[in-house]
């Protein structure tokens, strides 16, 4: 039986390497810029969860391997080597201190992509037997069951019969030939089941034709944050053998971070080819059905809200100003965190750390980073569009008492919606 | 037969037989304070050594030269004091100078030195092939360069090398250096050497020198080139007029155009003052009429080691002297090259990890658990 | 008729090199120099000699320098191994002493703040000398007189 | 011939060569190492282009953003102060301006040496601080190897023997110049392997920074 060890980690790290991460090492000068921009230092104050340390056995693999003072240092036996203990005492660095929210990316001065980066470092970890328990239970549950939480299709029909009973409403399951194909996440099924009647509300408002599929309803990706292309690849493979199969032409990721981000970036290139349809967030998807007027809203939110954008869909994929359109539509004094879309702060629990229960103590701390910029403008609730993070937001403002509801925007949108009577 | 030991007579009591007063003898003084460089306080003293100094012998060689430092020297511009001091040595042998011709001249220097063996002045210009060269490159009477020097130094006090081919090898030296020539002081080790270089010297500079040697009977402070630091204690450009240009930024580009018409800085057109140290900026030329960069044309650098070879002339200090934009190309192309080979080797590795990937399964992870 | 009249001479300029590139950029610091001797000669009585031919002059500086200075009443020669001229600046106590040799050229020019230059002053072993000097004289004049009586 | 002008010749001469040629062989193999490892196909729908981005993002990324200078202003100021004062000094000085003409044959307005003299004594004031704050900053000082120590130590030494030199504090002055113009060679061997790579490559990682996140729609 084979095993995970070191050489497989060092040959995943070695086939990792490309143009761009030869150029972002040998760039660095050590400005330690990218530690201002990461929540789990600024709130430790550790030096170590710099992020560009993090990296510390990737670079070491590029700098021995793939330049030519490293292979004379190499040659004369100076050039340090990745070991296993290395490794082991990296996992912390590189998992639960890190929820690859990318803002250090966008900050470093040399224009290094740290996220890339510690993405790419995962694979080699994984590879070398270095990955959290918790992620590593998550995506065997994934793979095996179809949800990294083992949820099953049964749990989710029971949220469905809800759904139709206080709708009126039929959810569609396995149509073929509908426009969209949605996904859902475990977290929202069990945490939050409002998010289903309000996109069969919203969708049955908008006339928009859609289905969920039995064969697969997971969004999530566990592969994409435990760091391995083999896990992602099957998770991808199951959506696309879905919406191929129900002949859709978009599919839509639920209200989670990393789910768009593995399937609408990653996704095709962990499949190797182009999709056949495309892949839209909720929020994307309610943006354009308010752009071409199929969203008949009525009253306004009146109490103070602010927004809370998630890294994987701002940050990462460009989805910014969808949320503020739609936030108009339903709120009459929203106000944003100062430093908001692509600048926002993460709330400390993506990129596999939730997922990960010895992270708990840094995923708290990092929170703290969110919770100050949430006491700066005071609101009275916040609105969210992921689950991980509407889950953190929730959790974190309970343990520091601070009385502050948070809500999916979906929902709140499927709240305002004009009744199908008073619109005819 | 001419008596060619040193007299007895102190230099005072010589200028005194020349029917100097002493309001005469002060002004000398003075005179010879400024021509060495020396601050007027210093007059007194120089009055009590002349007092004391003595008239000494002095043989002058020239080698490979062109006779310009002898040209610069007896052309000076302020013969009288300059031939006072002239006429207080005894110039025992010189080429160009002396009447003598054939074996009386060659007799001239072997009396003198005999005569003043340990006490005489040798005055070299020109550099020498040195003894590992053709002997032939340059003869004096049958006999090679370098052995004439080295016989003649031999006993000598000190040797006085004048203009930079005998101070640093100069022209003849310059690359490919045909003669192999050499400068004094890299062949005579166990003398004092004094370096007057300068292509020619100031002749201010030669007979201040002189006049340091006479009146103090020793020599002057010297440099790490052993040249005398009161000549060549400054650089061309500390003590430039033009500087205060230079520190201004104020330069002209081109020969005629309106900051060369100004008197600007000559630095990029190729002004070596920064790095030559001479004292034309204060001694000038002609009698204190104008120098080099006084008209116009930027300092050469003579009075420095290697100035032949110091690059063109006309190129600013601060370029390289050989490397070339086609070097750095060429430079580049090559690493390139080195780079491609170190990208392919890498890139083969990729391809191998990639290719023998083992893709992690469920069963793997469950180890882990 | 010279052969080079042909040739004609554009003058582009009247800048010389000589023009006033700086205000007499390097005069300045040796009438610092000056005034500190000045001070020195009225309270110690020290006298200070400047050698001028040791200065970096730029071209038109030393004229600069002698205007700045300006003309005093005492105008003096001393001949001794040529001619040595004296003039008093209009500034009391400074004098330019310009030594020059039997040609007539400059061997080098000094500035002297002192209250007599040292050339004018009759030199110490020559005054030693005075009373037999003047002695002789007397004797010569006696026997003199005495030949003549 | 030994002595300073034999050392200046020297520095100027064979020791030019030897450091140009070393520096364009380490530049150049290492362009080739990062580009000849290259990018996998990109299969996902792209929002936008990735040339623009990437072109925009080298010049935009000079500038902090407001968030990042308010929390590192010591380190974005500093660093801007020392960064512009080297490249000043660096093109704008008389005497490097004509090294460049004799060189490359292109020629460029130079800036008044007094000006230079200032913005050189600034660049060396905010290097100090520099490593002021390396020694002291709990992040640069866990992040700081060998190589930034290297680095900064030949930085100051070049502007710091230009300094000596410009004002002739050093002496005989072929020295002082042969000095600046060593610790320039030296610079030029060391960039290559070194960190003082990102010269040139932090234009590369730019690109590629704005180019990926340009592709998803966000201005990095």
């Amino acid at each position: 039986m084979s095993e995970l060890t070191l050489e497989r980690g060092l040959a995943a790290f070695r086939a990792e390497i490309d143009a761009p991460i030869a150029a972002f090492f040998s760039s660095c000068v050590h400005c330690g810029i990218c530690a201002q921009s990461c929540p789990f230092y600024l709130e430790t104050g550790d030096p170590k969860y710099t992020p560009i340390l993090k990296l510390e056995p990737l670079r070491l693999v590029w700098e021995g391997e793939f330049t030519l003072w490293g292979r004379i240092k190499r040659t004369l036996g100076l050039q340090q080597k990745v070991t296993d203990e290395m490794l082991a005492e990296w996992e912390e660095l590189l998992y639960d201190s890190c929820s690859m929210c990318g803002r250090c990316s966008l900050v470093c001065p040399v224009g290094n992509d740290l996220a890339y980066m510690i993405r790419k470092s995962r694979e080699g970890m994984v590879q070398a037997g270095h990955a959290p328990e918790g992620l590593i239970a998550a995506s065997v549950r994934a793979i095996q069951t179809g949800s990294p939480m083992g949820l099953q299709w049964k749990t989710l029909a029971v949220q469905i019969k809800h759904v139709e009973d206080s709708t009126s409403l039929t959810v569609p399951v396995d149509k073929t030939g509908v426009d969209y194909l949605v996904l859902l996440s475990s977290m929202e099924i069990i945490n939050f089941p409002e998010y289903l009647e309000a996109i069969t509300k919203i969708f049955d408002h908008a006339g928009v034709t859609w289905t969920l599929s039995t064969q697969c309803f997971e969004a999530t990706n566990a592969g994409i944050q435990i760091g391995n292309k083999d896990i992602a690849a099957q998770l991808v493979e199951r959506v696309v053998a879905a919406a191929e199969k129900l002949k859709v032409p978009n599919v839509i990721s639920p209200e989670c971070g990393h789910a768009y981000t593995a399937i609408r970036w990653e996704g095709p290139n962990l499949i190797g080819r182009p999709y056949p349809f495309r892949v839209f967030h909720i929020i994307e998807v309610l943006d354009t059905l308010r752009a071409s007027g199929r969203l008949q809203t009525e009253g306004m939110e009146s109490d103070r809200l602010s927004l809370h954008d998630p890294c994987n869909l701002a940050r990462k994929s460009g989805v910014i100003q969808q949320q503020r359109n739609l936030m108009a539509l339903v709120a009459d004094n929203f106000v944003d965190l100062k430093e908001h879309g692509k600048f926002q702060w993460c709330c400390g629990a993506g990129g596999g750390v939730s997922s990960n229960e010895r992270a708990e103590p840094l995923k708290l701390a990092a929170f703290k980073r969110k919770k100050a910029q949430i006491e700066e403008v005071a609101p009275e609730r916040m609105v969210t569009m992921c689950a991980t993070c509407r889950t953190q937001l929730e959790e974190g403002m309970e343990e520091f008492n601070m009385n502050i509801p948070v809500v999916g925007l979906t929902e709140m949108i499927a709240d305002h919606l004009v009744e199908k009577e008073a619109r005819s | 037969m001419i008596d060619r030991k040193t007299p007895n007579k102190t230099l005072g009591e010589s200028l005194r037989d020349h029917g100097l007063s002493r309001r005469g003898f002060l002004k000398f003084c003075a005179a010879t304070a400024s021509m060495m460089a020396l601050p007027p306080g210093m007059v007194p003293v120089i009055a009590a050594a002349l007092e004391q100094a003595r008239r000494p012998s002095v043989i002058w060689l020239s080698f490979q030269e062109c006779t310009g430092c002898t040209e610069s020297l007896t052309r000076s511009h302020a013969p009288a004091l300059e031939d006072l001091i002239l006429n207080l040595i005894s110039l025992d042998y010189h080429h160009t100078l002396q009447a003598a011709a054939g074996d009386a001249a060659e007799d001239a220097r072997l009396q003198a030195m005999e005569a003043n063996t340990g006490q005489y002045l040798v005055i070299v210009d020109g550099s020498i092939p040195g003894p590992d060269s053709n002997p032939g490159f340059s003869t004096v009477a049958g006999r090679s360069n370098y052995e004439i020097l080295m016989e003649t130094v031999e006993h000598a006090a000190a040797v006085i090398a004048v203009g930079t081919c005998a101070a640093f090898g100069g022209l003849p030296q310059a690359s490919p250096n045909p003669t192999g020539a050499m400068s004094v002081m890299d062949l005579v080790k166990d003398k004092p050497v004094i370096n007057v270089s300068g292509c020619p010297p100031i002749p201010m500079v030669i007979t201040g020198v002189l006049a340091h040697y006479l009146t103090f009977g020793r020599l002057p402070e010297l440099d790490a080139y052993h040249r005398p630091l009161a000549f060549y204690g400054q650089s061309i450009h500390d003590r430039c007029y033009r500087r205060p240009f230079y520190d201004k930024g104020k330069f002209a580009e081109t020969f005629d155009d309106e900051g060369a018409k100004l008197g600007w800085c000559l630095y990029r057109l190729g002004c070596k003052g920064p790095s030559t140290y001479n004292a034309c900026a204060t001694m000038r030329w002609n009698g204190g009429v104008s120098w080099p960069i006084e008209s116009g044309h930027p300092c050469l650098g003579c009075s420095e080691p290697s100035f032949w070879d110091a690059g063109s002339f006309y190129q600013p200090l601060s370029v390289p002297l050989t490397a070339t934009s086609g070097d750095l190309l060429t430079a580049a192309v090559g690493g390139a090259v080195v780079g491609a080979g170190v990208a392919t080797l890498a890139n083969k590795q990729i391809k191998t990890a990639v290719a023998n990937r083992q893709p992690v399964t469920v069963e793997e992870l469950e180890e882990k658990l | 008729m010279s052969g080079l009249d042909p040739i004609s001479v554009i003058i582009e300029s009247n800048v010389s090199c000589a023009g006033m590139p700086q205000d007499c950029g390097n005069a300045l610091p040796i009438l610092h120099e000056i005034r500190h001797a000045l001070e020195r000669l009225i309270s110690t009585g020290e006298e200070t000699r400047i050698d001028l031919n040791a200065m970096p002059f730029g071209p038109g500086d030393l004229d600069c320098l002698k205007a700045l200075l300006g003309t005093g009443e005492v105008h003096a020669t001393v001949e001794a191994m040529g001619l040595t001229l004296i003039q008093e600046t209009a500034i009391p106590g400074v004098w330019l002493v310009d030594y020059q040799n039997s040609d007539a050229r400059r061997l080098t020019l000094q500035i002297e703040i002192a209250s007599v230059p040292e050339i004018l002053r009759p030199q110490p072993l020559d005054l030693a000398e005075a009373i037999n000097t003047l002695d002789g004289r007397l004797t010569q004049s006696a026997s003199n007189r005495h030949h003549s009586s | 011939m030994s002595g300073s002008m034999a050392f200046l010749l020297w520095i100027k001469g064979p020791m030019f060569n030897i450091a140009l040629a070393i520096f364009a062989i380490g530049l150049f193999a290492r362009f080739a190492e990062i580009f000849l490892l290259g990018r996998k196909p990109n299969y996902a729908e792209p929002r936008a282009g990735e040339w623009l981005p990437g072109f925009k993002t080298m010049f935009t990324r000079s500038i902090a953003d407001p968030g990042t200078f308010q929390r590192a202003s010591f380190n974005v100021v500093v660093g801007w102060v020392w960064h512009l004062g080297f490249l000043i000094a660096l093109l704008l000085f008389v005497p490097h301006v004509e090294l460049m003409k004799g060189l490359f044959g292109i020629v460029w307005p130079a800036l008044p040496n007094p000006v230079v003299d200032l913005i050189t004594a600034i660049t060396l004031i905010a290097l100090v601080a520099t490593l002021v704050h390396r020694l002291t900053h709990p992040v640069k000082q866990r992040i700081s190897t060998f190589d930034d120590y290297l680095v900064w130590t030949v930085v100051f030494l070049v502007v710091l023997t230009g300094y000596l030199a410009y004002h002739r504090l050093v002496n005989p002055y072929p020295i002082a110049l042969g000095m600046h113009i060593l610790m320039a060679e030296i610079f030029l061997i060391i960039l290559p392997f070194t960190k003082l790579t990102h010269i040139f490559t932090a234009f590369i990682a730019r690109w590629y920074n704005g180019a990926a996140f340009g592709r998803k729609g966000v201005a990095s």
